[in-house]
């Protein structure tokens, strides 16, 4: 019996135990024929997730540069899901904006960009903090040393959702039996990690920016997630309640 | 089958001459509020969404809950007096009584549903884990039951192949003595608090029933009146005059009730009663109070009714209008004053805030489309089913 | 709907960002392989609960605590039971000490200023970057002004400060300024000019206590604040005098309403009765004593009626005070409290009330004022270079600095008084005199500061008169704040460095001197969470970027150079810190084990030892040896050797009131109201206004009304009440901040710093925050 | 061997009004930043008499832990429940939220909790006396005005308190005996 995105989903939530790989049940190995993923959608996807990975790091030189140059990849995206195309301000413009936005201001952060400020009662680290720490291990990554960053970044989940694509599209010729595993993953960080964060995380910039950018990336980020339901259930093959129509 | 089909046939019809549509449409719209309501307290939650505190625990939602079960166990009752105890001229009312009985008590169940945090626990621990001492578990079971024994009142009065009177009295007998059961004990919810003085004795469970009754017949006078645009054929009008006087009894009792309640809660000035019944004397309430409950809920529907001299079917449908508006302000009211008063002072750091020593409570807008939602099912359904079924009913 | 959805996912068919994916540049990743696969789950922290043993730096008590660790997280701080300090009590504050490296605000990584001053914008640098930037500001301030004490160096008190000192002797500048002058110094030298030394109360023992001004309450100080209400032994009385009915007096057996700045007044009435009555305790006077005609004399026109006049309480109630204090001596206690940053006379106040404790005898002894006692460590015997270009303090070679510009030298007439009017007479070397420093800053005078270098303090919302501050910011040319938060004056800074929080960070041990000696050390309780680092770290790693820099070097011997790069450089801060740790315990054995453990070491259990001081040979800090009633020294620097009673010659205008400040239990200082299960307790601070003059006025309780002193004007609610004396109003510090970050305390009530005036106390060179007179108006 | 009876001995006479209890009990129990959300409270009782001449006490306060619970009668789903030790605890995954708890409770001790989606209260911080510690108001106090204990045991700090100086209880004309004793 075949699982849908609606149900897995709710599995997802529900259970809250530790997805390592290989130790999946039949029930969820079977829930997925790898053959339904939509390769080239989850490779556009995972440039996007680095693309806004990037964005919401700090802008040096060499980010910034990146973010420059790929800029006109992305006017598709940005056109689609932030209603424009971001201008970019200069780097010495854009790295004070950055700090008095996501690091720190006048005795505080306006727009912290961590997930567990969002959950509970706005600190660091919240009871979900640990849970991330442990998908992310056991999904084979962890933290460079030279980064000192918390996990639960709005930039390492990017990239951690890019880089769960991009093992998907890889292993997805093998016989690799922990596909199902990175479907967990990925989903989880969107559903319990990014997407609570993202309505507040953009009324916190839009009522602080200086410049537009951040507000129209912001926005990006903000419908993106809003719209992840469909985006999943067509990249990865699922069957759904209630967008079967696009399935058709 | 085919004479299944016809049998069923014969209860269905298309009544263009009732006016429904106007309030279909209304009850549409408010259930559309309603819905929106119930969005709200899923994405937002309940805490977000209401506004009752921790100091006033119980807000609109309990009263209306009460305003809808209430007057549903009052129809019911009255659906007995016609069954069950021989008054013929309310059996000619009994298949809209049933009906109505039934949609009012499905209203208030979405309003308590919406109340409660989590009214699916509720389902299976009232089964594995009762806790009998609570009046709310008796609260619970007598409505349940009431509600399926209207259920099976329905189908019984619905029988294409004809009513079975037996079985309808003995049902209705049921439905009047499960109806005060399940009232009294709504009463005693409250009348069981210790804490709030105001709540606490018989005062409720009697009130609460006598004002069911009254409810029902004014909700029956109401609904007659429009169904039959103002003007009620002449075979009701013995059901409508014993309607009228069953109602001014009520509405006689109630003032009886009401006076020595509040003089009791005066005298001597018993703390917490007595800060309850200044809140509604010359508190925050006092317009509720005397406006509403008073004047729309007491003096008026018995002055149009002793005008009415019981005949005047209009007249009598007035007054239960004006009663049925009034209750709502006489619910409501009875709940938050008995919460007025704050269990600890509100000094400095009790956590208390407190305005002239007394809490205070409105009712967000959440509550309000949760109201919306329990008045707009009523009058979606009940309407619906005047507009397609065939609610006369003949004598038996 | 369906063709909107799809047009919308449109990126998801079409190649084109899909392509440019592949161009992303290499290193740009900041997750990688995890070590091992298949990947070992033992090393998850699961289920582990870990109880770790430090203490606290919410304020300066530094109680015990023991951080319990769950899963890698600190879940809770909870006290630590057998500490001897603390007592096995956590404050509020404490406990919100759990959020403190959990609050998304803190600092997270060094932030250079690119913008204006206070305009708020920043670039991210590395700590090397950091490190060189300020190495090369300290460089070119030295030799554009040829004097190293062209930078100042401001700091509190903390463990980490030890290390901030050798940043600052490594640099060689004179010019520190401590909290000292804003908080305690009046007190510190008004005992000491008797006793030699600041004592502590022993009031686990005391029978009698008398408090002047000190609510110990909501102030609180460990091990005061417990025992004076835990140990209350059956019949032990406390007196309390304070213009506001505080907490403390709520607990008094007897509260008086005193006049403010007549607290001397009482005590010399007590004086005079103890004397007069011959209560005093003979031997006692004889034995240790110098000065006690000269007192009698002094005294002898200070009977209790004439008190009552200055310090509106019946001469009866002092006559009886006077007497239970002399019938329960030595076993009674005039409270030297802490805070004494009140009026411009304190340090002869607080002189009046040692010499009350000495004329009983209450000295030394169990349940008497104690001297401290500490347990020795052994110290790092480090020699910093000397350097050629190094001046003295500016708020000592200020000359008359004070008499020209100090407000105060005006408003309360010094000469007649004996005060000094020059320059403070006893200014402390390392905590300067705030007042004076950044008034010789602003007039030049003797010559100029550029450099201002902070460390875990705010003067912009902790100095009065916060306009003057801000003036002397404006004159910085380089201006480095090493912070946990982004403060007040971080804001203002060019360059702000995160320092790690007490949670994370190894703290050196420190010895804590009382009547129960201990010493204490901190450990991480948890791990890092960002980019910190500690004073430590931090002095290191400027120090060999200033090394780098030849310039810095070119005014001292080579030889004493090279002993430094050997002494301070490798030996010390090039090692980890646990070896400095372990150096400073060398004399304790089994200590280092201790503190990891219990947070904190004693010697003896941590029993009391009393009466070193009365032993035969003693002496006490002073010209004669003895505890001086009459100070010789003072005498010497034409002040009163003896505590005449100081009158104030300015007393405010009819509907000016006097402004007093204080504490809650809850906050401390500026630091603490962004957190927001402290935030929650208290929202915002409230004026207190007496309940007749509120009636006067037609202010009502909770109302908003607007407080007016010369300097500056604040809105704040009025809380109208009983609870003080119709001449004075107050609020508690740490509100109406200048921060829009500090989200929680911005704009809700009032800051002292901006209505205070800035008065100072000659002698000690504290600031007097109770000299400031304020009207009130409906706002 | 005979149950355990905790109890809390309160000598407010002490109280600081430090609020050190409030802020301990919220990080122990995980119980959010929020005006309604508290299990304890210090509440500065009404200030006696007029200038000069002043009084004012401080009042600790929580949970009863009533032996006649007027919240556990009411709830419905025998969420709220006693304890063999005389502790009144609320199984979250058994309230449905009617908050009749909360209405029927007398001193205002209870509130809705959306961190466990129940309505909640002071526990005598059980998961920590099962473990041999204090509860955690008691542990942080700086003079001790709790005391926590065994009425059980003749020797414990509670019972001595009790039998050596007269108390009180709060609204005792509700009759809900409650484990909380205010001493004199």
């Amino acid at each position: 019996m075949e699982m849908s995105f609606e149900s897995l989903k709710e599995t997802i939530f529900a259970q809250s135990r530790t997805l390592r790989p290989g130790m999946q049940d039949k029930h969820e190995t079977s829930a997925w024929d790898k053959n339904r993923l939509d390769v080239e959608s989850a490779l556009a996807l995972k440039n996007i997730f680095f693309y806004l990975s990037l964005i919401f790091r700090y802008p040096t030189e060499q980010i910034y540069s990146e973010i420059a140059g790929h800029l006109e990849a992305f006017t598709d995206f940005f056109t689609d899901y932030g209603g424009a195309v971001p201008e970019l301000p200069p780097i010495d413009d854009l790295q004070p904006e950055y700090i008095s936005l996501f690091v720190n201001n006048q005795g505080f952060v306006p727009a912290a960009p961590y997930a567990s400020c969002y959950q509970g009662d706005g600190l660091l680290m919240s009871d979900n903090f640990y849970r991330l720490r442990q998908i992310i291990m056991e999904s084979g990554f962890m933290l460079d040393a030279s980064v000192h960053e918390l996990e639960d970044h709005l930039a390492v989940l990017l990239e951690f959702c890019s880089s769960l694509l991009n093992t998907l599209v890889e292993k997805n010729n093998s016989s690799d039996k922990n596909l199902m595993a990175c479907i967990y993953a990925l989903l989880e960080i969107s559903y319990r990690y990014i997407e609570p964060l993202v309505d507040d995380f953009t009324d916190k910039i839009n009522s602080y920016a200086s410049y537009d950018f951040y507000k129209v990336t912001g926005k990006a980020l903000k419908s993106l997630f809003h719209d992840a339901d469909p985006i999943y259930v067509q990249l990865l093959g699922f069957r759904s309640n209630s967008t079967n129509e696009l399935q058709g | 089958m085919s004479t299944r089909i016809e049998n069923l046939r014969s209860l269905i019809r298309i009544n263009r001459d009732v006016p429904t549509i106007p309030f279909i449409a209304a009850g549409a719209v408010l259930l559309v509020l309603g819905l929106i309501g119930v969005a709200r307290v899923i994405f937002e939650g309940h805490e977000a969404v209401y506004g009752a505190t921790r100091q006033v625990p119980w807000g609109l939602l309990i009263a209306t809950y009460a305003y809808f079960v209430i007057t549903s166990t009052g129809l019911a009752f009255i659906g007995g007096l016609g069954h069950a105890f021989g008054f013929h001229q309310y059996a000619r009312l009994s298949k809209r009584i049933v009906l109505m009985a039934f949609i009012v008590l499905l209203a208030g169940f979405t309003q308590i549903g919406m109340e409660l945090g989590h009214p699916f626990r509720l389902m299976y621990l009232f089964l594995i884990s009762p806790n009998f001492s609570a009046p709310i578990v008796w609260m619970g079971i007598f409505y349940g039951i009431e509600l399926l024994i209207l259920g099976l009142e329905l189908l019984v009065v619905f029988n294409p192949n004809g009513t079975n009177h037996k079985l309808a009295a003995v049902l209705g007998f049921l439905a009047l003595l499960v109806g005060v059961m399940a009232t009294s004990n709504l009463g005693f919810v409250f009348g069981s608090l210790t804490a709030r003085p105001f709540f606490h004795g018989i005062y409720f469970p009697t009130f609460l029933v006598v004002s069911g009754i009254a409810g029902g017949a004014s909700l029956l006078l109401v609904i007659y009146n429009i169904v039959y645009k103002f003007n009620v054929p002449d075979q009701f009008k013995d059901a409508m005059s014993s309607l009228g006087k069953l109602m001014g009894l009520c509405i006689g009792i109630m003032i009886f009730l009401s006076f020595w309640k509040i003089i009791s809660s005066l005298y001597t000035e018993p703390k917490e009663a007595y800060d309850s019944v200044i809140v509604l004397l010359s508190g925050p309430l006092y317009a509720n109070f005397w406006i509403g409950e008073v004047l729309m809920a007491l003096v008026l529907p018995l002055a149009l009714l002793i005008a009415s001299k019981a005949k005047e079917i209009r007249i009598m449908g007035l007054a239960g209008l004006t009663f049925l508006i009034g209750m709502f302000f006489t619910r409501y009211d009875f709940i938050v004053a008995g919460q007025m008063p704050p269990m600890r002072a509100g000094n400095e750091g009790s956590g208390v805030e407190a305005i002239n020593g007394l809490m205070h409570y409105v009712p967000s807008s959440g509550e309000w489309m949760i109201f919306a939602l329990g008045l707009g099912l009523f009058l979606f359904l009940y309407f619906l089913s005047e507009r397609f079924l065939i609610l006369d009913a003949d004598a038996h | 709907m369906k063709k909107k959805l799809m047009s919308r996912r449109k990126f998801l068919g079409l190649s084109s960002s899909a392509i440019a994916g592949a161009l992303f540049g290499p290193n740009l990743n900041m997750l990688t392989a995890a070590p091992t696969d298949p990947f070992d789950y033992s090393i998850l922290p699961k289920g582990t609960r870990e109880y770790i043993a430090s203490n606290c730096a919410m304020c300066v008590n530094k109680c015990g605590i023991i951080g319990e660790v769950v899963n890698g997280k600190l879940h809770k701080i909870n006290p630590n039971p057998r500490h001897v300090k603390s007592r096995g009590m956590l404050c509020a504050k404490g406990n919100a000490g759990v959020s403190l490296p959990y609050s998304p605000d803190r600092l997270k990584t060094p932030l250079l200023r690119t913008g204006k001053r206070g305009e708020g914008k920043w670039k991210e640098i590395s700590w090397d970057e950091a490190f060189k930037y300020v190495a090369k500001n300290l460089a070119d301030l030295k030799q554009k002004y040829e004097n190293r004490s062209s930078v100042a160096f401001a700091s509190t008190e903390g463990f980490q400060e030890e290390f901030y000192y050798y940043l600052v002797n490594s640099f060689g500048s004179l010019n520190t300024v401590r909290h000292t002058t804003l908080c305690l110094s009046t007190n510190i030298q008004g005992w000491s000019s008797v006793f030699g030394s600041f004592p502590d109360a022993d009031l686990a023992n005391a029978e009698y206590v008398l408090m002047l001004g000190s609510d110990r309450a909501q102030a609180l100080i460990t091990p005061d604040s417990v025992d004076f209400q835990r140990y209350k032994p059956k019949g032990q009385k406390l007196i309390v005098l304070d213009p506001r009915f505080t907490e403390t007096g709520a607990k008094a057996d007897r509260w008086y309403p005193i006049k403010p700045r007549t607290d001397q007044g009482f005590v010399l009435a007590m004086i005079n009765v103890i004397i007069s009555e011959n209560l005093y305790d003979h031997k006692f006077v004889e034995t240790y004593t110098h000065g006690f005609e000269e007192l009698k004399e002094l005294v002898a026109e200070y009977t209790p009626e004439w008190a009552e006049k200055k310090c509106e309480i019946a001469a009866d109630e002092i006559r009886k005070t006077a007497r239970e204090f002399a019938d329960h001596a030595p076993r009674s206690v005039i409270y030297p409290g802490r805070r004494s940053s009140f009026y411009s006379h304190e340090v002869y106040v607080r002189q009046t009330f040692a010499i009350l404790a000495a004329i009983c005898g209450c000295w030394d002894t169990k349940g008497a004022v104690v001297p401290k006692s500490s347990i020795k460590l052994a110290s790092h015997d480090v020699m910093f270079p000397f350097f050629n270009l190094t001046r003295d303090r500016v708020d000592r070679e200020a000359v008359n600095l004070v008499k020209d510009v100090v407000p105060s030298a005006v408003q309360c007439p010094m000469i007649g008084t004996g005060l000094p009017d020059d320059s403070c007479a006893f200014l402390s070397e390392k905590d300067g005199s705030w007042i004076t420093f950044r008034e010789a800053v602003l007039q030049d005078d003797p010559y100029p500061v550029r450099g201002f270098f902070c460390f875990k303090q705010n003067p912009v919302q902790s100095v009065p008169n916060v306009k003057k501050t801000m003036k002397m910011l404006e004159k910085m040319e380089f201006i480095c704040v090493i912070e946990q938060q982004m403060s007040d004056t971080a804001w203002y800074a060019d360059i702000v460095l995160p320092h790690s929080t007490y949670l994370e960070s190894w703290d050196p041990a420190h010895s804590i001197g009382g009547i129960w000696p201990i010493v204490e050390m901190r450990q991480p309780v948890i791990k890092p969470l960002f980019d910190t680092k500690t004073m430590f770290e931090i002095s290191g790693g400027i120090i060999h970027e200033m090394l780098k820099i030849p310039s810095l070097w070119d005014d001292i011997d080579p030889v004493d150079l090279v002993d430094f790069k050997k002494n301070v450089v490798e030996d010390i801060l090039d090692k980890p810190i646990q070896d400095y740790i372990k150096h400073q315990l060398v004399n304790h054995p089994g200590a280092y084990k201790q503190l990891l453990k219990e947070g904190f070491y004693t010697v003896d259990g941590g029993r009391p030892t009393y009466g070193k001081t009365l032993k035969p040979g003693f002496r006490f800090k002073s010209k004669t040896g003895k505890i001086e009633l009459f100070n010789e020294r003072y005498k010497e620097f034409g002040l009163f050797p003896l505590p005449k009673y100081c009158e104030p010659e300015i007393l405010p205008d009819p509907g000016q009131y006097r402004f007093l400040v204080g504490r809650t239990a809850w906050n401390t200082h500026t630091s603490t109201q962004n957190n927001p299960y402290l935030w929650e307790i208290q929202k915002e601070n409230a004026v207190w206004l007496n309940t007749g003059e509120a009636k006067k006025k037609g202010i009502v309780d909770g109302e908003y009304v607007r407080i007016k002193s010369k300097i500056g004007e604040q809105r704040i609610k009025a809380y109208v009440t009983e609870k003080i004396r119709p001449d004075c109003v107050f609020y508690v510090n740490g509100w109406g901040r200048k921060s829009p970050g500090m989200s929680r305390a911005y704009k809700s009530g009032a800051s002292e710093a901006e209505i205070i005036d800035d008065v100072l106390d000659t002698i000690s060179g504290g600031v007097c925050m109770h000299e400031t007179f304020v009207t009130i108006k409906k706002a | 061997m005979k149950n355990k009876r905790y109890a809390i001995v309160l000598d407010t006479k002490k109280c600081l009004n430090c609020k050190a209890c409030t802020v301990a009990c919220k990080f122990e129990n995980f119980v959010p930043v929020g005006d309604d959300t508290y299990r304890i409270w210090v509440t500065e009782l009404p200030l006696q008499g007029k200038f000069p001449h002043l009084h004012q006490e401080y009042q600790t306060s929580q949970c009863q832990h009533c032996e006649n619970a007027p919240c556990e009668k009411v709830c419905p789903t025998k969420a709220t429940f006693t304890t063999p030790e005389g502790v009144v605890l609320v199984d979250y995954k058994k309230c449905i939220l009617c908050k009749a708890c909360m209405t029927a409770c007398p001193y205002d001790a209870r509130f809705v909790s959306e961190h466990h989606e129940s309505v909640e209260k002071c526990t005598f911080c059980m998961h920590r006396v099962s473990e041999g510690r204090e509860p955690a108001c008691v542990e942080t106090c700086p003079v001790r005005v709790r005391e926590f204990g065994d009425l059980n045991d003749p020797n414990s700090k509670v019972s001595r308190l009790l039998s050596s100086r007269p108390y009180l209880q709060l609204k005792p004309e509700k009759n809900t005996r409650p484990r909380l004793f205010y001493v004199l």
